[in-house]
């Protein structure tokens, strides 16, 4: 049973997101275009098929250097505000870490807290404004609770995909701010969050790696 | 939809190819989506804008000599990403530092912003300005504050002058920055443009209606409401404008730009232009120079926007500087 | 119908009006809606064009040095009468002649004729010429031969160059049919363009056809079909224009114009302009110039037309002569 | 009763054609807009308007004169080919005649056959082209018939213009050359060509003003 990522795991991790990432640009497109401009799918499948291009040939010194190598290509090859935000995610918290060399539930937590505050400094969101920012902020919460609680790795991304998926529910019920309800007035109820859907995605697919990977453990 | 296409996916590259053979002056640069002019002046400030394509000629049909060295392009709607902006930093960079002209929406601000901290590492000096000309609302779908739109074409010409004069670039920066400070745009949309990675029509609107204050994306603007003529938009947007940059009756000199939004044609925008200069004098306004065409374009929406500048000496001088890019011809 | 108009029947007049505000070096006479130079040199043979309106830029945008003296604008699709060509050509009227570039419509012809006949009476010399440059169709609805389209545009420049030149009447009159000789057109629509007397579209159309062939007043092509990819309407246009031509795989150079209808968004003529580039360079055949942007355009008709004109030397040296005006710069 | 009408009758017999025409500017554009491009009311409108301006004032030395006035004002106000051939329709059966100062039966016979064969050659339309030959030509031929059989102005006239409405008839029957048939094929069997009706208009206002005129002197 695994407590802890190396480097190597950490990039197993990254393309089993990669993975989900690219199957889930239909579902995706089909979001973003009930309420955005149907672009987000193929923006996701090109940042994580540059990730998947790219990543395996890269060398890292520790787990903290996969998802910094990760937020840069994400941040490299999708353009947009949400290249930004999603390579925000995956940078923004490893810039002032000193590298232990793995990655407990611990370090997970301050990683994406730190990640978070950037993120929603950068993009001005808070939870509420129908973004990925309500999907984020409660899988930090989670993962925060779950060490406080002394949880397990697994059992601590469980209960972050788990608030996720709630958080992806949630913006079912709010209006959009930045005037994106407008067009849509009360039909915005009702209808996901594109960026946050792949927010749950990313802790969905860590939440099953690390499962997987404890079970191959456990054998 | 129906299109002049061959796959969603490939219209930017291929675009973007197709105006480089229509203009041997320009150079393309496929890996990072760069369009750049092919010699590079390296004794004036370098001028780079860009963001999101789908807004043609905006940016790459103004790189050219007295407006910019190089235009980055991103996917449709969507800013370029930070290492093409650095790329194009890279290649015109000159002896006199590079100045990024932005509009203002979150995606191209983070990306443009980077891309300059990136580029810094390098030894580059890299300034930026933002420009956030559209009256019509004030935080919107991808913006914190104003959006940029048409208005910035006009911040092109003022900089491309300046820097083509041989200024440094904080004098370049300054005139930019008064460009900016001094021109207001607003538009209106009589129908939805369509991207085409989505297919249909970004939004709804009856055959009666328009969406006052509308975006150069297809945000909302400021009230959908029934079509009015051309005479009546004409004084509205007249009226806010020149309340916005505080002008009332007063002698100054401005530059008008009318922009189509890419599906509304020439006739139009001529006759709205008669509308809004007819407006103008009534209020004993001298226009300088007068800018009809499409030139930061909606994909295929229906619909202009108007923008205002207001003049300085200097602005005037500037403005009336000779410029050679595609989209853009004005003789001394 | 959603147009920006005020009154159906007042858009031309607006219009030209609109042109003349954005333009000083144009001047309006609105008795007869004729937009010409402002500083007619006599010194050189005087060129007008003119037509219908409706195909604006065409032709108001069109005069200017190296161009046009005068364009006369009809009513929206219709031709000027003989009276405002005979006033367009008493008033640019030179020691060295006056030649009429004529696109081929019943209406234009017998108008410019009979105005060309009224202004020898006076004792100004007068010819014309006559474009025919679409190969789509035989007669038509409003014509007896091929339809003239946008080629005259070309033949507006090469005319005006040679104009430009001091050359005689005769010379000027040579050189544009020389131009008019080898340029050949062939468009496709993807929607039909709305007359605004009318209020509805000129023909119905499916969401997944386009009217290949078309004309420039939504008058019936070729062939209503399927659309195809940007790719496959670039190879059967070239392969048409060429075999018109009379080129196969010949070392000649041509020129190139993609000309979009008024709907159709830039982004789609680059693209456009990328396909065909492609296809000419597959054949071998090189590209002295292209052109891309709305030239001749069919109202708000979404679509667009690709002219190929086969050059000599004289031609390559008329095309490259400078050229100012508003909706056709070229630099030497 | 009269038989010939001199220079004053024939302005005033084009003003009441042009009250007509005027008049029918609704029904003109609405047959316009079902198979042309809707222009053809406002044109006609905007010739015969401009008729009513400056034929009044005109000084005509002969009642040929009062038609080629009427011809050149609507060559000069119209526009289009429309403009030219209704121009035609008056001006080019003058042209090379010597006036007697009035003009009978015989002499609108012989003027309108002249303007015909020139109009058709101008436009290069026949019988049966779905324009408004269809309707010119069996007006003239009902002129020259009712010469033939020494029948009275007003006979003539009135045969004219019913041998002018049957053509408009006959434009529903045929499909149109030049290619405007092709966007409504078998669509446009069943429209009347506007050309047509316009002629039509003309003699039977012509007829009927003639008539009037006729009821007049019998007084
Ligand atoms: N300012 C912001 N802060 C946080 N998330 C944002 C912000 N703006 C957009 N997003 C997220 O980005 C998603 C849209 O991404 P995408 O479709 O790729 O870009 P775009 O909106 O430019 O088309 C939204 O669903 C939202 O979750
Ligand atoms: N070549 C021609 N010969 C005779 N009549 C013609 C010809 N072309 C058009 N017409 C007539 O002109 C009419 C259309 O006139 P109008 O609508 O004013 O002009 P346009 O067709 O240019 O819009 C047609 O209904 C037809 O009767
Ligand atoms: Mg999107
Ligand atoms: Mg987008
Ligand atoms: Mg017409
Ligand atoms: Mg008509």
């Amino acid at each position: 049973m695994i407590n802890s990522i190396n480097s190597g795991q950490c990039k197993e991790m990254i393309l089993y997101i990669a993975d989900k990432i690219i199957e889930s640009e239909p579902y995706l497109t089909e979001i973003d275009s009930k309420i955005g401009d149907g672009d987000h799918g193929t923006g996701m499948k090109r940042g994580f098929s540059a990730v998947k291009k790219e990543l395996p040939a890269y060398m890292p010194k520790d787990p903290e250097d996969v998802l910094k190598e990760t937020g840069t290509i994400l941040l490299d090859s999708m353009g947009g505000a949400s290249g930004v935000l999603f390579g925000t995610v995956f940078i923004s918290g490893i810039t002032k870490r000193r590298s232990k060399g793995t990655l407990n539930l611990n370090d997970f937590a301050e990683i994406f807290r730190t990640s978070l505050t950037s993120l929603k400094q950068r993009g001005k969101a808070s939870v509420g404004d129908k973004t990925m920012v309500d999907a984020y902020e409660p899988a930090v919460i989670a993962l925060e609770k779950a060490v406080q609680e002394g949880k397990t790795l697994v059992h601590g991304f469980s209960e972050a995909a788990k608030a996720a998926q709630d958080g992806v529910q949630y913006t079912k019920t709010v209006k959009a701010r930045f005037g994106r309800a407008k067009y849509f007035g009360g039909k915005a109820i009702g209808l996901q969050d594109a960026g946050a859907t792949s927010i749950w995605i990313i802790f969905r697919s860590m939440s099953e790696w690390i499962s997987k990977e404890k079970e191959e453990a456990a054998l | 939809m129906k299109k002049i296409i061959n796959k969603p996916e490939n219209i930017v590259m291929e675009m973007c190819n197709g105006m480089a053979m229509a203009y041997p002056e320009l150079e393309f640069i496929q890996k990072y989506k760069i369009i750049k002019k092919k010699e590079i002046n390296r004794n004036k400030v370098s001028l780079i804008s860009g963001g999101g394509s789908g807004h043609e000629p905006a940016h790459a049909g103004f790189v050219g000599k007295g407006m910019l060295d190089a235009a980055v392009c991103g996917d449709i709607f969507a800013s370029p990403s930070q290492i093409q902006i650095y790329q194009a930093i890279r290649e015109t960079a000159g002896d006199k530092g590079t100045l990024l002209i932005i509009k203002n929406y979150s995606g191209d601000m983070m990306n443009f912003k980077n891309a300059a901290h990136l580029a810094e590492e390098d030894g580059i000096q890299v300034d930026y300005i933002k420009v956030a000309d559209d009256i019509a609302v004030q935080d919107s779908l991808y913006t914190v504050g104003r959006r940029g739109v048409a208005g910035t074409v006009l911040v092109h010409k003022i900089a491309g002058a300046a820097a083509e004069q041989g200024k440094s670039l904080q004098e370049v920066k300054a005139a930019a920055e008064k460009a900016a400070r001094n021109v207001r745009s607003i538009g209106f949309a009589l129908s939805s443009c369509t991207v085409p990675a989505k297919g249909t029509p970004t939004f709804e609107i009856c055959e009666d209606e328009m969406e006052y204050g509308v975006g150069i994306h297809g945000e909302p603007g400021r009230k959908r409401e029934k079509v009015i003529t051309a005479d009546e938009l004409a004084q509205r947007m007249v009226t806010s404008l020149l309340e916005d940059l505080q002008m009332k009756q007063s002698p100054e000199e401005i530059a008008l730009l009318i922009n189509g939004f890419g599906g509304t044609p020439l006739q139009e925008l001529y006759l709205l232009n008669n509308a809004v200069t007819r407006e103008l004098f009534q209020r004993s306004i001298s226009i300088n120079r007068i800018f009809v065409g499409n030139y930061m374009t909606s994909i295929d929406m229906q619909g202009a926007s108007v923008s205002i500048m207001k003049l300085d000496e200097q602005l005037k001088e500037l403005l009336s500087f000779e410029s050679d890019a595609p989209a853009f011809k004005a003789d001394k």
